[in-house]
């Protein structure tokens, strides 16, 4: 699914931010903008000092996938993991954005009765929890399935997913399953496999789901990440290759690709 | 604001660099309002070659100081499929169009050229000659020799304004910018982009798929403006300056220096409207300043005996 | 840390950028503090004339995006007055000292590097060949003959290292780095900065007294990279890399590439220690990586057939 | 009179900023600086966000004249006018700066009894009260003569130099004697010319402050100003020209000069 973005980057109103374990959370004021569709993304900038962190960056805007979106207020997730991260971590109710999207193409919802898994790692989590709150179609089960390093980490998963019933699993074991959430899918699977799976992660953990998905013959949708510097197709910058050797634009061909289209999820 | 340029009107002096605003994705990623708010006057392709060329493996980016650093690599569908598949949808754009060519022989210049010129919704073509000669391995547009030859050899070839794309990685560009026009050339334009490389923070080797790239953006906004004087003051031919161009005070430097257009580049992605801004920032600069600019096509020259780029 | 260089032991690889660092004036503005907590392992002077210079009028700074832009234009005392007045002062530094130098012609050249070939203060020669040829009005350093036929003249003339400081405003700066090489040079030093402009925001006019000047800082980093990865891919000679460098992550990128010396120049300004700081940021790196830096020396080659730099 | 520098720059903590009319005053803590002498300058960046201002600057520090200087404490006094005073001008308690000094050469005091005439234009003020705070010998008479814009711009007056006696002069007559602090200076001269003439100002009120003193005879000390990378004597980029034809650099051999040293004060 894509709603098509409004030609030109809005600036808009921080309406507050929040940490959650180890996340940052970002509630924007969007009015302007249409209602977005679960797997697209925003790219983002601080109206106010862009640039002069870490490295004399951050230069360009950053991409982010939207987790909520209720009348006109948009939330994303974030970690703070470079310049950009970090200086977006710094928001607060009342600075300013520069805020471009939605953006690329979003997830499709499952047919044929299928339940829908949703698989996520770490900063994975968001497009699923926009994706969780649409499939309220009671006919189709949904079911979470979320990774994180540690309970630190986890902690943002219980104010998320409300009415979805989530399974974690953490790499220390300091909460949930220790081990990888594919271990939990396969598991899942196992139990019932007529199901879409729906994942967003950490280049390692989506090719563990591609493969187990292929293995499987379960129909899986994939959110990619890839560095941009536009988000809407103008530089060519974000490519992933797919399986026939051709590329991929992962802002406007994706971010969701059918797993069947790639060989492998490449590391960067 | 409405200026000529090589006997194509234009509704003001701001179009696209290539290869930095895809019309196509953008329609579809922004619908046809994208189409009511055409940001630039005229639209210049991305380099088309002959053959289909997927372009360079990622990562094709790096995020530099005041700028970026790209190894794209020229992906396009190749002559045919952009005949084919892209003009017919890049003609419904409500500008001007320009396409951006490059070959790695004379031989394919000459075919990519005869093919444009067929094209009646073509209104002008601009040479791509930031590629190595394969005799001298210099970049063809850092030679004015092999340059001069490249032109004479296709300039019979269309009635279109031919425009050369003249790289800043050369000793003299004013020098190559007048075998350009001594070769027949109908306008130039510059800079492409700045050689430049960036290590992997994890592994410590290259981390651009190409290897190296090349550096756009804020960064190169002065050393842009100097090749654009430099160059505007050797040669008569119109100037199309670009590199680093944000505001409308840039496009107005660039203009003063002696420049008819302006592109704009890397700042399209930070802001898809970029140009539409510009251009307004530089009309109202033009209104306030002298009515029109009073441009000064003769090349700075130091007063000094020594003039050392760096002292 | 400590390191050798041309037969120099050196305590650590991070010198300064010639004409960034004046000891004789920090000095009075430091005190002999600053002899204690010197910044740098060796110290590089400004650029020495025959004659006594001014220098360019002012304004010679003007502030771009992440670095600047200068036209100094070499003021010094001149090779008598420097022998006189700032030798014996620099002579009480605590490191080796680098005699950088610049003639208009071979004649003056020679002169220069003979005279201080005399001093036994001096442990090394720099030329800085960016000042244009008086025949071919490209910089000696942008033209590999005419650099090749200067170098080999004034080779004889001392037996002190000569270093060639190389101007990354060419086509080919590791072509010119072989032709320093193969006339008899010791090392190579880059980059110098990149021909940049600004325009008098009042007047229009151009805003430095010497009309253009030289790019330097952060905004070029990733040019210097790109460049002396090719030059040290290209020569055997010991490099000196320098070009933004700013945190010993830069200097670690440099040393990576192939350098075995790093000058820090315009981060001085911002911060008079940056050397000293620089130094331990590049200790604790090489020492939290592989032991030693694995040097790569190999120049990077895209996979690519035509690899553009712009794409 | 010159205080030597520590080397190497600080990183200070803001101890306070206040608005004072058109300019901004900031209070900063330098507890391991010495104490610097009147004419003296720092060097100035804040220590977070220093760049990505308006097109993408500052990126070299700027120089300030110190204003007060109280037990470690120094005073700054500037008004914003690009995006290095822009960004300082946000600065308040807490927030870290970079500073560097004091440096270059100051004021000498008033030699053979005369008396001191302080004759300072818009931001020349500072340094000019920094000396009346030491020329606190009861011998030595002191009058400060201060053109302003406006009202507005000469508000900051009242707030400074107690205890000396202040003759206003603005642009506009909106407070004290409309026109040229110089026609002050003048009269100050025609009563009592036994005397050292101490300026600081905007070029053209330098050159006419030169030109006055050197018609009447009377000694003057100067501080100039000039576009600056370094502060030190590093970069040579700060020179202005002498009488002799040859340059100093601003920062090291100034900015305090005897006017007769210079043919004219130049415009940059
Ligand atoms: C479609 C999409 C959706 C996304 N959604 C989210 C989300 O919901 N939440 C979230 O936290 N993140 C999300 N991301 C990732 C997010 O965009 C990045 O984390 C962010 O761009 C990092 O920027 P930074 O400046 O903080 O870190 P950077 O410094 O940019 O580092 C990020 C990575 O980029 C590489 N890198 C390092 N230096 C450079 C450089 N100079 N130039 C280029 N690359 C460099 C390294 O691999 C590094 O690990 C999404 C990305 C995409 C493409
Ligand atoms: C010794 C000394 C003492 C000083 N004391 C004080 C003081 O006490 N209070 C005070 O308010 N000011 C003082 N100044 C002046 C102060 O340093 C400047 O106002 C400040 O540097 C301006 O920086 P900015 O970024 O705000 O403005 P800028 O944008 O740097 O503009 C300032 C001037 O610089 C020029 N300019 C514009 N763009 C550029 C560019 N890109 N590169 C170079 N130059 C440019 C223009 O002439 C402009 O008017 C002092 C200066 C010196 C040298
Ligand atoms: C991502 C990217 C792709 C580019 N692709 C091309 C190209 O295909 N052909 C070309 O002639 N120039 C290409 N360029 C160069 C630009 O057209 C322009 O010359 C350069 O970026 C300087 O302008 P800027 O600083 O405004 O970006 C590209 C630049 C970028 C950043
Ligand atoms: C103000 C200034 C003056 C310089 N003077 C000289 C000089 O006299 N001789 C020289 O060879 N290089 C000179 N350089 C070039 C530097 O040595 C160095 O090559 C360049 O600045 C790039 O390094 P950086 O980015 O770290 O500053 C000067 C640079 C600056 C900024
Ligand atoms: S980010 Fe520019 S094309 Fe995808
Ligand atoms: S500011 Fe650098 S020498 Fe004066």
């Amino acid at each position: 699914m894509r709603t098509l973005a409004p030609f030109g980057r809005r600036r808009v109103a921080v309406a507050g931010g929040e940490d959650a374990g180890a996340y940052r959370l970002l509630h924007v004021d969007d009015p302007a903008g249409p209602s977005p569709s679960p797997g697209q993304f925003y790219m983002l900038a601080a109206a106010e000092h862009w640039g002069a962190g870490a490295d004399e960056r951050p230069y360009l805007p950053r991409a982010f996938s939207y987790m909520a979106d209720a009348g006109g207020r948009l939330g994303f997730m974030f970690e703070d993991v470079g310049p950009g991260t970090h200086r977006l971590a710094q928001l607060d109710a009342g600075d300013e954005l520069w805020l471009l999207g939605p953006l690329g193409e979003g997830f499709s919802a499952p047919a044929d009765g299928r339940r829908a898994l949703l698989a996520g790692g770490g900063i994975g989590a968001p497009p699923l929890y926009a994706l969780s709150a649409v499939l309220d179609d009671p006919h189709v089960r949904v079911d979470a399935l979320l990774g994180f390093r540690d309970a630190h980490h986890a902690r943002v998963a219980e104010s998320l997913f409300e009415g979805t019933p989530v399974q974690l699993a953490t790499d220390d074991g300091s909460v949930g399953h220790q081990g990888f959430v594919t271990e939990l899918l396969a598991r899942e699977l196992d139990a019932d496999d007529h199901a879409v799976v729906y994942a967003c992660g950490p280049a390692p953990m989506l090719e563990a789901v591609r493969a187990l998905c292929a293995e499987r013959r379960v129909p899986a949708q994939l959110a990619l990440e890839a560095g941009m510097a536009c988000g809407f197709g103008a530089c060519y910058g974000c490519v992933v290759a797919l399986a026939d050797g051709s590329y991929m634009r992962v802002c406007v061909d994706g971010p969701v690709v059918d797993a069947d289209e790639l060989a492998h999820v490449p590391a960067h | 604001m409405a200026v000529e340029f090589c006997g194509i009107a234009l509704a003001h002096p701001v179009i696209n660099g290539s290869g930095t605003f895809d019309a196509i994705a953008a329609r579809r990623a922004f619908g046809d309002a994208m189409l009511d708010a055409f940001p630039f006057s005229a639209f210049v392709s991305k380099t088309i070659t002959l053959q289909p060329r997927s372009g360079n493996p990622p990562p094709r980016l790096w995020e530099a100081q005041a700028g970026m650093i790209n190894s794209i690599g020229l992906p396009n569908r190749g002559l045919a499929g952009y005949l084919e598949h892209d003009l017919p949808r890049l003609a419904e754009l409500p500008v001007p169009l320009i396409t951006n060519v490059m070959g790695s022989t004379e031989l394919e210049v000459a075919q990519l050229v005869e093919s444009i010129d067929a094209r009646a919704e073509v209104a002008a073509i601009e040479l791509n000659v930031s590629c190595p000669n394969v005799q001298t391995g210099l970049d063809i547009g850092a030679d004015p020799r092999s340059l001069g030859s490249l032109v004479r050899a296709v300039r019979p070839l269309t009635r279109k304004p031919l425009i050369v794309k003249l790289t800043p990685n050369t000793a003299d560009v004013a020098a190559v910018a007048a075998a350009a026009q001594d070769a027949g050339a109908d306008a130039v334009s510059l800079v492409n982009t700045l050689r430049a490389m960036a290590r992997d923070p994890g592994s410590g080797g290259p981390w651009l798929g190409g290897r190296t790239g090349g550096l756009s953006g804020a960064a190169i906004r002065s050393v842009a403006l100097a090749q654009v004087a430099a160059v505007s003051a050797r040669v008569s031919l119109p100037v199309i300056g670009m590199g680093g161009v944000a505001h409308g005070t840039h496009a107005h430097d660039l203009i003063s220096v002696g420049a008819t257009l302006v592109a704009v580049g890397t700042e399209s992605f930070r802001d898809p409207c970029a140009g539409t801004r510009i251009a307004a920032e530089l009309k109202s600069l033009q209104i306030a300043g002298s009515s029109s600019i009073e441009v000064n096509r003769s090349e700075p020259q130091p007063e000094v005996d020594l003039n050392c780029a760096d002292s």
